[in-house]
Formats: structure tokens, C-alpha cells, sequence
């Protein structure tokens, strides 16, 4: 039994293993199947301003050890979800990280205003910028994709919340240079990153000769990912090893799907650890992913997750 | 009834019955859980497996029997379902159920028709049982491509108080379609309930057809489903709920089972559902 | 047995089925298992000027579905390569598509003059300029994530061959805006663009508890990002159908394994379609594909591959 | 000899042997084609396997029995080893073989020693077979971390003038390492050549006692293989050629089998193979 609590910036968890927003919808349907109080944290699914229907269907493609997916950010609207699922989150004790967006800068403001005014916003321990969404106001361009509105956003949504908040910009790797946009982030005020959010993918069906997923395009997750996952986990974990970036906590997500995995992502540099798709495979995934991380240190005889979080870099063969 | 829970256990059997594999899973526990409807969600290809969804199969039976055993019907389609219609008895299978809601029950005694189109009839005798048990006269309509994607027409002759089949070349019973020989049975019968399983066309055929009779149609959809559990969102189609309002509801855990008048067939085409533009949080102009 | 042949700007191939760079070696190992005259043609691993022993080993890691590799452009030399692998080529009557490199751009046109100067360069039915690999000038950035370098390299190469010589750029997808970087390299000359080299990763070896591979990143290939190249190519070909670039021939490659996914690369809009990484788990991989594909263009009713060239567009949804 | 096949054919046998499993497959044409040394790839998972890549294993045996089939000793590591040593007689393996160059033989009777660690004397028993049968003297080292790691030291009584055992712990034979056996062979039987399969701490001390006593070592690496077949350059190691340069060579078609003295074992170090400095292409400052 080694230690598992983690240190995100003014909270510390009891595990480093939690959800991946939009893969354990808001909490209820899962705890059917893992205690919720037992992860690190839960991560809610997205949400924004007002309710959204989301994209036409079908939403989904099989991948070969992944999927693609076009949600399209269906939610309630952040209203209901505050009163809805926030509350019920609170009730049952789990400790949450509201995920966040809006079509604007001004849009995920708004978001982040309602959450602080809310009585259950007691039980958050963080949130979550979902920055890898299409800005309205520039052609539809992910936010994530461009420095400029990266920190637009994250200026916005920091100045709503109460000041020790840990707020995680999540970036899209998507890009040229991943450590340029985590910095424009971090130097607007976000206290930690979540890196990954899905790889952009397009599937065709090849009976009807079009596109399988209405929407065209889809977010591609699951296990097929890991290593671009760990490879943007590594190096925005470098850049602050070398004082490029300043020393924030990483929420790693990308393919995890057993203990190993997570392990994998701690020693790129992850403070944390969310696990998404796999739980469509399993719904008992995070609670499973948890005791085999458990395991996994204690094989290797370590006694914290301190020890191994960006030990990779430390133990890299100098050529 | 208790949640879904996941279970490992030895595939029983494997027979071939027509187009289909008809397999005998053990899965302790599901039996006293799962009512006609729900369906089974299903890990495919083993432990170095490329494939990390599950599929989704209506169940076709449950039984007590050896600590608790469920069967279901496949069609073997794709790779997932070719592995799991080629495994042997004895290996493994990982499953979770039951998943969704069941058909509803009728209150009193009356008469109700199931309307089964290929493997779609699945679900329906165990449902007949059910129906014919709370003292409902049971008429089940079947119907294919053809004779060899009928499912169950022996078993159709237990379970129900008469059976007429269909299929498209006529190989088999009457040429055409099962909503073609409804109206007959409705208005014969005067069932209350038409219950029907089947491709979304049928579903919407047969919802027509029971609500131009003045029955209530509840009808099993089939959307591609990520996760079965409700966690994902990708197995959602617009649904007229109590209040009027149209939402994209989850067929995995609002569903599968609908009211098929409350069902907006009319944002399906071309195989595709659009998200009506009057529904809960539609996209405006600028949306995601 | 449909009409296979397709067009490449000057050159017509009897099919569409091609190896990919650096997954064939230089043929004579491959022709063991398959005929090298049966396939579209043969594309031999990046050759640069000098002689490279490439990176230290472990040079590669599986991962699900894929796997990463990082070879380091290791090759004989131009001069080697064309008295040694292309005279070879050329004697057995393959046709050839010569991939180059160079650690500048100068690196470039020196190896494509000496192409073009080779009595074996009859063979040959196209260069591929491969402008995904590091540009020593500018901090190792890779010059494709560069439209400015792209340009550069791309204006020298052309300059050094024959006025009607296919010549295909070849992009890495890992960059923000993939249709910039296709736009400066077809500006610049090139006629015709290859999508998508590999997808820069890392993986931990969580017993060593360090990257497994000895030069830590690697390319991740295989189907695991066939969803990323159909994306590529399928952004590259709207774009031309809108006239945001000239129209030329895209080689599609990136997780192809089996006729229905070189079918699906095509829908996209590739032209033809490389093998690569499913040639280490199926030898015979290129031939099959070919077969296989030339079957499902029969069950779906097609008469030529020329019908499906990007036909998922026409018949994307409008929604 | 002539070149390597795509074979798929039924696992035949499955015997588990102390720590390992012998694999016996069917694969014509292999038995005609190989020497020992050489080794197969096999493609693990399963139609639906997220593992592309083939494992490779040297051939064990190889005979012309029942159109052909052939021999392997697999250890279960990892993913790939656990789903092809839970085979079942009868399931299918697709296979490639053979590969590589086989161990040179020596052109007149001489004594030799084979020298092998864990699985890796897999290759030796074969090689002992076709020496003596040349009438060469063969005595065999057989080296492990613990006696149920050793691999054969039954069979190696059979095929073998004399076989000496050693082990990490003391538990079978004597406790040490087999380098520690070898000056005592080469020097009693004045063995001209040393052949030796195993980890590459025990390859390189192999030959540098061989090399002391004059006797050419020929060693099978084991480099991590993609493809097997020389066209993807991942398995290279630094070798100086006749030429007296060092070149990266592929150890899939240029090995797996190489003179000792010409392996750069200097370059090895903590799990890593570096590229020497002189080697043709060796990185310059700004080389990629
Ligand atoms: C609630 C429900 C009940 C079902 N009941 C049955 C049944 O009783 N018998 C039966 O044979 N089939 C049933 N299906 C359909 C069955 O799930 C699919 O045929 C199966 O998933 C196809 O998997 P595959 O690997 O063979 O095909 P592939 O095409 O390789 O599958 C690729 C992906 O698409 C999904 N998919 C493909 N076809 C369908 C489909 N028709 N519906 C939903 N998802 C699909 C798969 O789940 C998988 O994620 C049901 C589906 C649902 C949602
Ligand atoms: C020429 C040759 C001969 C071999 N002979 C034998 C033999 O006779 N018996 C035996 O048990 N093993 C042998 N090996 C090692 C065997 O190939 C590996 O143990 C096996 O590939 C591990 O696969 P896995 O899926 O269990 O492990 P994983 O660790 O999951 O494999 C992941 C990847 O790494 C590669 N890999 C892992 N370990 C090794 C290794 N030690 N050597 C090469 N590649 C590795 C795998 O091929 C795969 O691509 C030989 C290897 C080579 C190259
Ligand atoms: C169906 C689905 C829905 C998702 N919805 C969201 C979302 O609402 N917000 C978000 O930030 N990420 C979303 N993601 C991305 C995941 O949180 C995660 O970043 C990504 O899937 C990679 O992790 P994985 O491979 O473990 O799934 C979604 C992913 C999936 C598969
Ligand atoms: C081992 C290996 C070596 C490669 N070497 C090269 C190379 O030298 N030049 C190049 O342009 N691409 C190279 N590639 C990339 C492939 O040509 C191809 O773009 C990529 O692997 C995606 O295709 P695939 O998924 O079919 O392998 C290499 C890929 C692999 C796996
Ligand atoms: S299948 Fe995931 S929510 Fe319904
Ligand atoms: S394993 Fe591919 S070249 Fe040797």
C-alpha cells in the first residue's frame, strides 16, 4: 500500500486517479459501478452556458484500439447542472472538478461566475478549461489552437473564481507546439494543465462511401492515443524542468486503461491521472486502474506517488 | 430489480439457428434482475483485443439455472460479432446487465401484439411469457429479408396465441411487410399494445400503425452505443417527453424501450437523426 | 476486376497500391514475399546525402495498434543508393517513387541532383521530398511544421529535376493548420503532396521506469492513426474542391491494412495509398491490399478506381 | 536453401517444460529450408489483435513430419507470449520462416562447445544434432538464473558428448555463470568454435573467453524486431566487417547469428546500444 495522495496546488487528493470529463457523463450512471468517493476526483462532462442537444447521430466510430466521437458538448446548460448534478455529486461526498466551456470567452466567464455563487460549489476541487473547443468568434478555430485566445479565456474564467481555486487548462495536441499554447495559459493564470484532449480523426464508412459520423469530424480517444498523450505530457513536463514553464500540477489523459498506463503517464511528468474511453470498455475502470496503480508501485517498491510523478525524466539515458 | 453489474463467466452453448447464433452465457445474478427489453452489453476479442466497445445485444432469455445463465441472439456482422458468434463453450465472456429499461406492462389483462422484425424478435418471447402470464392474449408478428433471418418462428408457436410471418421475397410466410399485415391483427384483436423490436423503419411503421389504431406502440431502437451505461452520450435520439418538450435522450438508459409516438421519426433520414430544430438546446447559428 | 490505374500528374500506375517510405527497405528483402512490378509502385526509405548510421536502439515499442519507431533516417547515402538500391530497382523493372532528405535544404537539392543525374532514374515515376524530419538550421524543428522552410525546400528540390517529375511533399500532421503547410509546399512547386508520416510519441517502459526508446520520441504508426491520415487527407482534398489550393494528386498512408482501409483513404481523396507498418505484421501486405481492394471495388459496384478519389465528399450529409 | 514463407497452420502440440512452453506447429516447407540459428515470427492476438507486430522465436526443431512442422521454446512475458502459450492444439498460427542466417558450421571435425542461457539453448540441441552428425565433438553449457529456467538439460544428455549446468542460485548444477564453465571446456576439449544463444551480458563474456583461448565465438542476438524481414532497420547492433569498419546492421537478415569478435560490445551499456563514433554514419553535431 503506498501512499497515493497527490498535491494539486492547494488540494491534495487521496489518489491521482480520476475521470475524464464526458467519459462518466455527471456522476450518477457510474457509481452503479466504482464508489465515486473512492477516486482521486471526478471529472464532469463539459458543460456550457445554456442546454445543448449536442450533434446529429450517428456520434461515434469503432477505431482500431480507440474511437472516434462528435458529441458535440450535449449538457444541460449550467444551470441545471448546477442544481441537478453538482448538488447530487456534493450529497453522495465526491470530490469534483467541474469541466468548463463556452462559444466565447465571455460564454465560459458566465460558466465559471455560476459555479463560485453556488452552494455546492463546496465540493469542487478544481476546474477544468475545456479550451479544446471552437471559439464562435474566430472562424471556429479551438481555442486551444491559438495563444492569443488561450489566454483571453483563462484571464476571463480565473478572475471569476475564489483566488486558491486550482484551475487545469486542457489543450488539444492538435498543434504545433504544445508548450507554446500551455504557456500563453499558464501565463494568463491557469494553476495546472489537463493534457490530452482528443486527436481530431475522420472514419469513412466504406459501404456508403461518406463520412461514418454525422458531424464529419470526431475526437479520437482511447488507447490508440497513449503515446501522443505521454510524448505532450513529457514535453510540456520538460519545460518546466528546464524553467521554460512555470512548475504547475499536469492532469495526464490519454489511453489509459490499466495500471501500468497510469503509471506510464505519472512518469512523464502527470500529478494525476484520468481515465476516459477505457470505461466504456469497463465500467469499473477507474476503481480497477486505481488498486492496479496500487499494485503496480508497490512491485516496483515505490511507497509514494510522489516519487514517480516525471521520474522518467530523471532516469532518461543520456546518449 | 437491482443495477447492472459486469460478470465473467463460460460461454454454455452455441447454436446456429437459422442466420443467427443463439449463445448461452452464465452471468450469476442477471436473471432475478432483468425484465424483457433490457438488453446485455458484450467485450469482444479477448484480452489483446483492438475492438474496446461493447456490443449491445437484446436479451433473449434468463434462467436460474446453474447460478444464473442468459442467452441472446447474434447476427454475426462485423468483427466483433464474427468473434463472438466463433467462440467455444467453456471461454470467457465478459458481460453487463442487464442494461436499460424494459417494455412496460400492462395494468390489466388485454390483448397486445409483438412485432418482431430479423433478430429483432429476440426479446419477444420472453416478453410473450410475461404478457401471457399476467393473462394477455399474445399475437406476434415476424418478419425478414428472408426465411433463414426469421428468428424464433417455432418458438413464436409456444409462447403466442397465433403467429403470422413475413417476409420481403415471400420465402417464407406472406410477401411484404409485418406493418402491412398490423392493421389486420389490431383491429381483429383490439389490442391496447403493440410491442415491436426491429429495424428503426419498422419501428416507426409499426408506431404509425398503432396509433392510427388507437393502440400504444413501445418500440426497442438500436443506436450505435459507446458505452451502454449512459456515460457517453453517442446512443441519443430525439424524444417528445411528458411535457411536450422535444430532448436527445440516451436509448441506453432512457431506453432502449420508447413510446413510439413519442419518437421523432421525423428527424431520421438517410441514416441519419438530425436534432430537431425545436428540440432542448437545438444549435443556433454558431454552435458547436 | 475494376480498372485499377490511376494518375499521378504526368504518370499513370497500373494501381494505386504503394509501399510507404521506410517500410520496405529498398525492395530486395520485400520481393521475397511480394512482386515489386505488381504494386503501383515502389517508394524506397529517405535517402539523404551521406551515409547515416541513424539513432542507438531500442529503436522501437509497440503500442495498441501501432507502434513507434525511431530509426533516424538511417541509409546508405545517395551515391550508395543509386548504384546499389535504385540500379537494383530499376533491373527488375519496379517502378520507383525515391524519397529524400537533408539536415538543410541545401541537403535537399544535392540529393535530388544527383537523382536526377543517375542512368537509373528511368525507373523512376516520382520523388517524394521528405519534409517531415528535422531542419538542423532552425533548432531541429521539423521543417514541415514550418510553412516558410517547406517553401524553401521544396523551390531548391524542384529546381534540380526534370520539369515533369511528380514530386509529392510529404507532411507531418502534427501541426495546427496541416492546409498552410500543403498550401506553401504546392506554391512552391511541389505537384503533388504525400499524408501523413508518423505522429511524434513517447512510451514509458514503466519497469525501467525511463522512455523506451533510447532517443526517447519516436514516430507512432499504424492503424491506431488511420482516423488522423483520413482527417489529413480528406482537410487537403476539401480544400482543393474549394479552390483554397490547386488540385493535385495526394498519396495517402497511415494505418492502412487491408482493402477496405486503402478504400476509405481514397473516399478521402488520396490517389493512391501507401503500406506501411502492416507490412511488419503481413509481408505479403501490399499485394493483398491491392487484391483486396480490387475485390471491394467489385462488391460495391465500382468500375474504376478513379469513381471513388475523394468520393465521400460528394456524398457527405448536408445537415 | 531457399527463401523465407508465409505460412498459417494448427499449433499441434503445447507441452509446458519447467518455466516454458514447447510449441509445435504445422508449417510445410520450413523443415527443408532452415539451419540452426535461424528463427520465426509469429503473429500473436488473433484477428482482432491490437498487436501488430510478430514475435520471434528461434527454431527449436524443424521435421518433415505431416508435410512439415517445427519446433519453438517460449517463455510467457508479456501480452504477446501469454496469448500464444494459452494456444490450444488445433487453433491457428501464422508464421514466417525461416529467417535469419543460421550458425556457420565448422568446413572439418573439430571439438565445439554451445553455450546456452534460459530459452536461449532453444537453438542448440538442433545445432548439436547436425555438428556431431559432421563428426564434430560437442559439449554443451546450459546456464540459467534458476533450475526451472534451464531449457533441455535432459535432451542436451542426448545429443551432447558431455553437458556441464550452471545456475544463479546454486539450484541445479553449479552456482555460477556459464563463462565461468567455458575456459575449462574450450581448453580440456580444444574447442575451435564456441556457438552461443542467450542474453547479451552472456554473449559478450562467451566471447571474450573464447576469443582468449582462440576459439571463434558465433553468437544469436536477441535485438527487438518490428518486421523480421530487414526492411523496417529497428533490430540493428554496431558489427566491424571484414573491412575493418563498423556498420548498424540489421540482426534480422545480416544475424541473428554474428562472429562474437565482430559485435561492438563496447557500445552496450544499461539497456542501451549506442552508436559508436567511428561507425560508418555516425552522427555528427546537427545529425538528426
Ligand atoms: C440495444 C441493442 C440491442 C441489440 N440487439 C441485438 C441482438 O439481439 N442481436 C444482434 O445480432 N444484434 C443486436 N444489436 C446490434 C449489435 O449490437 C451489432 O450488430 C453489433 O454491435 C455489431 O458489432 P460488430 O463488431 O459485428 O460490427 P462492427 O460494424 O464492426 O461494429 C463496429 C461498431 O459499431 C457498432 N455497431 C455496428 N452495428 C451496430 C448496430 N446495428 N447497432 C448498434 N451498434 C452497432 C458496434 O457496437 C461497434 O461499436 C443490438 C444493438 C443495440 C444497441
Ligand atoms: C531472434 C530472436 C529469437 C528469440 N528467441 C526466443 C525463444 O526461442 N524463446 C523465447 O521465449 N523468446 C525468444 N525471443 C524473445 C521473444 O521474441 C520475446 O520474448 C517476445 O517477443 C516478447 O513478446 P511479448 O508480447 O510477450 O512481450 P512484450 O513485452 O509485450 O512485447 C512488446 C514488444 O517488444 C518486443 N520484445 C519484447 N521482449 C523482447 C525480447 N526479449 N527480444 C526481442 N523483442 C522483444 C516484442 O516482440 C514486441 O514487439 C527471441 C527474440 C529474437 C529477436
Ligand atoms: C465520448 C467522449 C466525450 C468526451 N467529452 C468531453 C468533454 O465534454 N470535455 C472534455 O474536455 N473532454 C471530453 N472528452 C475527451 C476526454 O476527456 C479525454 O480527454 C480523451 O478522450 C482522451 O482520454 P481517453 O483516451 O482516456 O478517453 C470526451 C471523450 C469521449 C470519448
Ligand atoms: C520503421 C519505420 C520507418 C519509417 N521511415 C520513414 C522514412 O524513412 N521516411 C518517411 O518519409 N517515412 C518513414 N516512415 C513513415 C511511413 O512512411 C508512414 O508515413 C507512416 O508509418 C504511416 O503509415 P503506416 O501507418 O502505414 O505505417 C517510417 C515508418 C516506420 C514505421
Ligand atoms: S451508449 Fe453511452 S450514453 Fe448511451
Ligand atoms: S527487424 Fe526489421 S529490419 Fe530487422
Amino acid at each position: 500500500m503506498a501512499d497515493l495522495t497527490t498535491r494539486l496546488g492547494s488540494v491534495t487528493l487521496p489518489n491521482p486517479i480520476l475521470t475524464a470529463s464526458g467519459c462518466a457523463a455527471n456522476g450518477r450512471e457510474l457509481h452503479h459501478f466504482v464508489d465515486l468517493t473512492g477516486l482521486g476526483a471526478f471529472v464532469t462532462k463539459t458543460v456550457m452556458a445554456d442546454p445543448r442537444a449536442g450533434r446529429p447521430t450517428p456520434r461515434m466510430a469503432e477505431t482500431p484500439s480507440g474511437m472516434l466521437n462528435s458529441i458535440g458538448l450535449q449538457g444541460p446548460g449550467i444551470a441545471a447542472f448546477l442544481d441537478h448534478d453538482l448538488t447530487w455529486l456534493a450529497s453522495v461526498g465526491a470530490r469534483v472538478i467541474v469541466s468548463i466551456a463556452g462559444n466565447t470567452a465571455a460564454e465560459f466567464a458566465t460558466v465559471a461566475r455560476a459555479l463560485a455563487a453556488h452552494p455546492a460549489f463546496g465540493c469542487v476541487v478544481g476546474v477544468e478549461i475545456n479550451i479544446s473547443c471552437p471559439n464562435v468568434a474566430n472562424r471556429g478555430l479551438v481555442f486551444a489552437c491559438d495563444a492569443v485566445s488561450s489566454r483571453e479565456v483563462i484571464t476571463l474564467v480565473t478572475a471569476e473564481l475564489p483566488p486558491q481555486t486550482p484551475t487545469f487548462a486542457k489543450l488539444t495536441p492538435d498543434v504545433t507546439d504544445i508548450v507554446a499554447i500551455a504557456d500563453a495559459a499558464l501565463d494568463a493564470g491557469a494553476r495546472g494543465l489537463t493534457l490530452i484532449n482528443t486527436l481530431l480523426g475522420i472514419v469513412i464508412d466504406t459501404d456508403r462511401m461518406r463520412p461514418q459520423l454525422a458531424g464529419v469530424t470526431g475526437g479520437l480517444s482511447g488507447p490508440a492515443i497513449r503515446p501522443v498523450a505521454v510524448r505532450a505530457i513529457w514535453q510540456v513536463y520538460a519545460a518546466m524542468l528546464e524553467d521554460r514553464l512555470p512548475t504547475v500540477p499536469i492532469l495526464g489523459v490519454g489511453g489509459v486503461r490499466t495500471g501500468r498506463d497510469a503509471l506510464e503517464l505519472l512518469a512523464a511528468g502527470a500529478a494525476a491521472v484520468q481515465v476516459g474511453t477505457a470505461t466504456f470498455n469497463d465500467p469499473s475502470a477507474p476503481g480497477r486502474v486505481r488498486d492496479e496503480l496500487d499494485a503496480a508501485l508497490d512491485e516496483r517498491g515505490f511507497t509514494s506517488v510522489g516519487e514517480v510523478v516525471g521520474l522518467a525524466h530523471e532516469r532518461k539515458v543520456r546518449l | 430489480m437491482s443495477g447492472p453489474a459486469q460478470t465473467r463467466g463460460p460461454l454454455v452453448t452455441n447454436e446456429v439457428v437459422g442466420a443467427y447464433h443463439r449463445l448461452t452465457i452464465a452471468a450469476p445474478g442477471v436473471a432475478d434482475a432483468a425484465a424483457p427489453g433490457q438488453f446485455v452489453a458484450v467485450a469482444v476479442g479477448g484480452p489483446t483485443s483492438a475492438q474496446l466497445l461493447r456490443r449491445c445485444f437484446s436479451l433473449h432469455a434468463v434462467s436460474a439455472e446453474d447460478g444464473g445463465r442468459l442467452a441472446v441472439v447474434v447476427a454475426a456482422k462485423g468483427a466483433g460479432t464474427q468473434w463472438l458468434t466463433a467462440l467455444r463453450p467453456g471461454d470467457l465472456v465478459d458481460v453487463v446487465a442487464p442494461l436499460g429499461r424494459p417494455f412496460p406492462l400492462p395494468d390489466e389483462p388485454c390483448a397486445c401484439v409483438l412485432v418482431g422484425g430479423g433478430y429483432g424478435s429476440a426479446p419477444l418471447f420472453w416478453l410473450a411469457e410475461v404478457l401471457r402470464a399476467r393473462g394477455c392474449r399474445v399475437e406476434m408478428i415476424l418478419g425478414a429479408g428472408s426465411a433463414d433471418r426469421l428468428y424464433g418462428v417455432e418458438e413464436a408457436g409456444r409462447v403466442a396465441d397465433a403467429v403470422h410471418v413475413t417476409t420481403d421475397d415471400g420465402s417464407l410466410g406472406r410477401r411484404g411487410w409485418v406493418s402491412e399485415v398490423l392493421p389486420e391483427v389490431i383491429e381483429r384483436t383490439g389490442a391496447r399494445y403493440a410491442y415491436a423490436c426491429g429495424p428503426m423503419g419498422m419501428l416507426a411503421a409499426v408506431t404509425e400503425v398503432a396509433t392510427a389504431h388507437e393502440a400504444t406502440a413501445y418500440v426497442a431502437v438500436e443506436e450505435s452505443m459507446a458505452c451502454g451505461i449512459g456515460v457517453c452520450m453517442t446512443c441519443v435520439l430525439p424524444v417528445r417527453r411528458d411535457d411536450g418538450v422535444t430532448a436527445m435522450v440516451r436509448s441506453c438508459v432512457d431506453g432502449p424501450v420508447f413510446r413510439g409516438d413519442q419518437v421523432r421519426w421525423d428527424a431520421y433520414a438517410d441514416g441519419v437523426c438530425r436534432v430537431p430544430a425545436d428540440a432542448l438546446g437545438a444549435p443556433r447559428p454558431g454552435g458547436h
